[in-house]
């Protein structure tokens, strides 16, 4: 299997082939282009599980322990927790990774839902606004407090579904950006 | 006085859990109160009893006084601990209470309602000689008032709301020709926030820093202070990180701000504990901004450094009993921080993160204390303030407790949802900090240079373990997709683990 | 010497644990070894690197020095800390460890061997002035002899292995008709458990108290003692709960007993920290039985009350460094106890109870110090020491520290395993305990009462909730067993549980 | 449902009659000879599950937070941990219970079991032997401790299956007492 890891604030992914090697888990990370050119050490993985989510590696004689959160609607989008470190990142199964591309994935339409139940304070973004990766689209008042739900890539608002002062539900759509 | 021997604890949360271990210690029953959303929180299975006030929305039951005086009666409580926040510094409450017969833990209702008017307050100060902010003690109606009142000052001013807190209808003004405008916006604010739209000005300080004192005072007029609290760490004006001692407070002016507090406290005939909080500027000068007349958040770093119970103390003071401490009797060992562990994603705007605690591995070890409401399979409501947790850490000194906090820090797993733990990683790590270089407006400068941003502090090993991780935690996700293994995923990724014990380089 | 950079912690479990937090304190790499039983274990995971040793048995990896110099070699250590148990007090390993080049953080090799060795460390007290207990320095042979020394220092005497420890080859003889069979049986006894038979004579302290003074001394002659620990309460030889100070130590008399430890020391040669055990009789004299030459299990109480990290001290000293106090530094403030957590139920005879610890809740607030190895789904292994966690409890008096004790024991839950926990709170529940009126017969005379027996101080409330509980528990499992709801029975328990937040009382 | 409670060091057992009620679990306590006569007041219970094994019970405005560990090999045998205290009891379905006891269920044979792996070091009774509760049958070596093995009920030691000196499994069947 080839694994792509783009960790945030990088350029380009990283990637793996990974495989079970006499019950093991090896792995080799490729060359940029995947021709197996520049390619790394085989690395077969020291690992376990001893809590739910977490990893315990040992590398190289180094011991890690690794947290590793899924966001619970894209599983591909990883939050690692290591050495007092948060590391943000995608990783993906690059053939399944393409196919979701060629549906429309991760580079078609994002849409914005209500982390929980709360109140539109503001519409920051009305429909048509072209927006970059951060800009605030629509503010949410929860527990509180005053919550900005921000573009997760640039493109265009494509509809707002709410108005301000409305309540809504936790997981409500509010937006959908294009 | 009698001996209390029921209170009725009317909060909910860590500070709850807190006063209830305070009255295990002690051997006094806690009553405590729930709302529907917290059933099962552990406030209500660490008490002795426990009363059930009404729906989730803290209208309809922490801040419902009618119910709390229900329970207090019917549960036979004798004495109301009201923690911090909800009712505890509402003097409305604090008289229900004393006029159904029962002792109030805290400073009398008068003396809560003069420290609650901010103009009443430093009033108090003045006449007890403290040094306050210079400025106007009184609301100023129109902007030629403002303009002069400023113009006497120096720029830059700060104009506050009367009625204010946390921020709100605050204005620093640099600039003469701002006044007009700003008067009318931080009025307008104010108006919106409070419903009252009175404003005063006060000279502008420059790089504050915030210190706080905390007292500790008998019925019998004894009134000791237990040193300082550094709190300058503080996000849109709300305290993240305390310590004490402050990294820059001398032994001489620790002593002038405690006799300022306690001068303070004489004037305005303060009982029980509270706090004393001052603004101090680079040049060493300190001013008076208010008093908080209850409990603080922080109160546990003093207690790391006295050795003194805070609670325990406020429940003996409140039985009448005089202060079983002198002030020579005070003595500050080592030093202590202090972090507010809040259930938000810092990564994500500190947007609030309730739900379901999956998993949780708590730090322990040689100077660690942790204040928790949390266990695992505990679910974070989405109703209150989204504190869970003061993780504090002591040390012989300063760079010990630091060092202490780094590593509880890493080892305290909340799995399920998302903490500030990784901001307070992030904290301990920065030169200025660590070098005790830091003001009130420290925290806001980090977190715009982007302290929590991908590009922040790259490190070639943790960005290979990381994607090693990354790699492997989705390769096993996708191989148990195809096995379809029973039982679930992670049983079968840990029986895959335990094949592999021996660490290979194969070629 | 040079700072320490990186440490090999040769042991496993919390002590490892400790070892390692003290290390990441410090800022010093640790590096932690494991068998086969403990790939998963918590000092592996905290650790900044780990070497495989061997096989689960001790033997076959915590014991084998030869492993643990080649992984001190491979992973570039340049210290080793043994902890306690396993290789703590051997002096071979001590020598090998110095000979490979690496520091050894302990005491000398030599004066770890007269310290093992009984008639040497008697000897050297001796010669510091000491009191010891009055008898034979020597072994005793024959019986005529036993019968004479016997004899002169007169009956009760005790019988006790040249070689020995945790109550082997050890007989009181009370009259002197039983001195010859006594004499016969503690050999042969001591000969099949330590390979060897010899056996001296030593005056029987009646009804005495183990009291111990704490020890530090740098490579330059200076050396202060940390007050003492008070370690009477033990099940057949072993400690079980020690506290600091002892409750019935005057000043005096812990002046007095700390000058004693420290001329042991000091004609011992000693560095390091150490722990110098007395016994203290009736009428509060004291008598040297022997030095810990290692860092002990309770030291965690001497740190609460003195401030001082004696890991952290250990290290410090071992790089050469003087020590950074004088004896007039040293202060205790309060009282701290510790309760040693051992995976035994105490219902079933002590028998070990290794598992799978299936949930976790650790206690915490104000004076609490958990030092565990635990976590939620961690396995206890059968292969090792039971004892899984160390919990402290530090107050302002004995009283407070008592108090906090007992809640924290009550906040405690280990689900999955036995604990010693409800051993720990009947101890502190007992008048005797808690007047400090106890000595090392104590604790096995309360077992012999009964003291965990089903008719101990029964309660009514208390075994109306159990049986309603009971029956409560018995009815969901056989209505969820009738309706065989999917999803598990724990899951389905809890949505009825939330049916129910009205407590109602029906006609 | 009748469930009968034993406290260990009680004489007989308590008896409830426990059933549904909208939802809400409700007991009554019944008195001794079951026919109504007697009967306590009748009693909702509030409670919750918050942690496995953990019962938050509210009873008459009190607080108790109740964990109860089943025995491993015998369901009926609980030990429940509140207030400080430990409580053994046995619990049962007063009708299941019946059942099992005509096919020689608690009054019938006892298997004295290896609680772990070890080394059997004494056999302390051997076959024939009469013994009464709490004698000791066998000593085992494990995890570097003796541990004697005691008759939990009064009868003759029917069988012995092992030697001095021999290992174990944990679970092995080393004695039987009926």
């Amino acid at each position: 299997m080839i694994i792509e890891v783009l960790l945030d604030g990088d350029e380009s992914p990283r990637r793996y082939r990974v495989a079970r090697n006499n019950g093991d888990v090896c792995l080799r990370r490729l060359g940029d282009k995947g021709n197996g050119a520049n390619d790394g050490e085989l690395v077969c993985l020291d690992w376990r599980t001893p809590e739910p989510r977490v990893y315990s590696l040992l590398v190289g004689g180094k011991s890690y322990d690794v947290h590793i959160d899924e966001n619970a609607n894209d599983e591909e989008a990883l939050e690692l927790h290591l050495m007092s470190r948060v590391i943000r990142a995608r990783a993906s199964d690059a053939r399944k990774r393409r196919v979701v591309k060629e549906d429309g994935g991760p580079d078609g339409p994002v849409q914005i839902t209500a982390p929980m139940p709360g109140r539109v304070v503001k519409v920051l973004a009305a429909e048509g606004t072209a927006v970059t990766r951060g800009d605030g689209i629509i503010v949410l008042e929860a527990m509180k407090m005053e919550n900005e739900l921000k573009a997760p890539r640039d493109g265009i608002v494509a509809s707002v579904l709410v108005e301000e002062g409305q309540g809504v539900e936790g997981g409500a759509l509010l937006a959908t950006i294009e | 006085m009698a001996k209390i021997k029921r209170i009725l604890v009317a909060n909910r949360g860590e500070i709850a859990v807190r006063i209830i271990r305070a009255c295990r210690d002690l051997g006094v029953e806690a009553v405590a109160v729930y709302s529907d959303a917290d059933r099962e929180a552990l406030h209500v299975r660490y008490a002795s009893r426990a009363y059930r006030l009404g729906p989730a929305p803290a209208a309809e039951s922490y801040l419902r006084i009618d119910r709390l005086l229900e329970v207090a009666a019917e549960s036979g409580a004798d004495a109301v601990h009201p923690g911090y926040g909800f009712l505890a510094e509402n003097g409305d409450f604090a008289r229900a209470v004393i006029d159904a017969g029962l002792t109030f833990i805290g400073p009398s209702p008068d003396v809560m309602e003069s420290a609650g008017d901010k103009n009443r307050a430093r009033q108090i100060a003045v006449a007890a000689g403290a040094p306050t902010v210079p400025g106007s003690p009184q609301p100023v109606e129109d902007a030629a008032t403002a303009s002069e009142i400023a113009a006497d000052l120096g720029y830059p001013v700060m104009l506050k709301a009367v009625a204010g807190g946390g921020g709100k209808g605050m204005r620093r003004v640099d600039d003469p020709a701002d006044i007009e405008s700003s008067l009318r916006s931080a009025s307008s604010e104010a108006n919106s926030a409070f419903g009252d739209g009175r404003v005063y000005i006060e000279k502008a300080i420059i790089n504050p820093r915030h210190v706080e004192i905390q007292i500790l005072c008998d019925e019998h007029g004894n009134r000791i202070h237990l040193g300082e609290r550094e709190c300058s760490l503080q996000r849109r004006h709300q305290k993240v990180v305390e310590e004490s001692p402050s990294p820059i407070l001398s032994d001489d002016l620790r002593e002038r701000m405690g006799v300022a507090a306690l001068a303070i406290a004489t004037e305005a005939g303060y009982t029980n504990a509270g706090t004393v909080e001052f603004l101090l500027d680079e040049k060493h000068d300190f001013y008076f901004i208010e008093v908080n007349a209850r409990l603080q958040v922080e109160h546990a770093v003093t207690e790391m450094v006295t050795g003194i119970d805070l609670v325990a103390a406020q429940i003996w003071v409140a039985e009448g009993n005089p202060l079983p401490w002198k002030q020579e009797d005070v003595r500050l060992r080592g030093a202590a921080i202090e972090c507010r562990i809040y259930a938000e994603d810092p990564a994500n705007g500190f947007s609030p993160c309730p739900g379901l605690v999956e998993g949780l591995r708590v730090p322990g070890g040689p100077g660690i204390r942790d204040d928790s409401a949390l266990y695992e399979g505990y679910e974070v409501p989405i109703y209150y303030d989204p504190m869970i947790s003061k993780l504090v850490a002591w040390g012989p000194d300063r760079q010990t407790a630091l060092s202490r906090m780094r590593r509880a820090l890493q080892e305290y797993k909340v799995v399920g949802i998302a903490t500030t733990i990784p901001l307070f990683q992030r904290i301990i790590e920065d030169p200025a900090f660590i070098a005790g270089d830091f003001n009130t407006g420290y925290l806001d400068e980090l977190l715009q240079d982007g302290a929590l941003g991908p590009d922040h502090d790259r490190h070639a090993e943790i960005d290979d373990i990381a994607a090693i991780a990354a790699a492997l935690h989705t390769f096993l996700r996708e191989e148990s997709r195809a096995f379809q293994i029973r039982g679930g995923a992670t049983s079968a990724w840990k029986i895959s683990g335990r094949n592999s014990s021996l660490r290979n380089f194969l070629p």
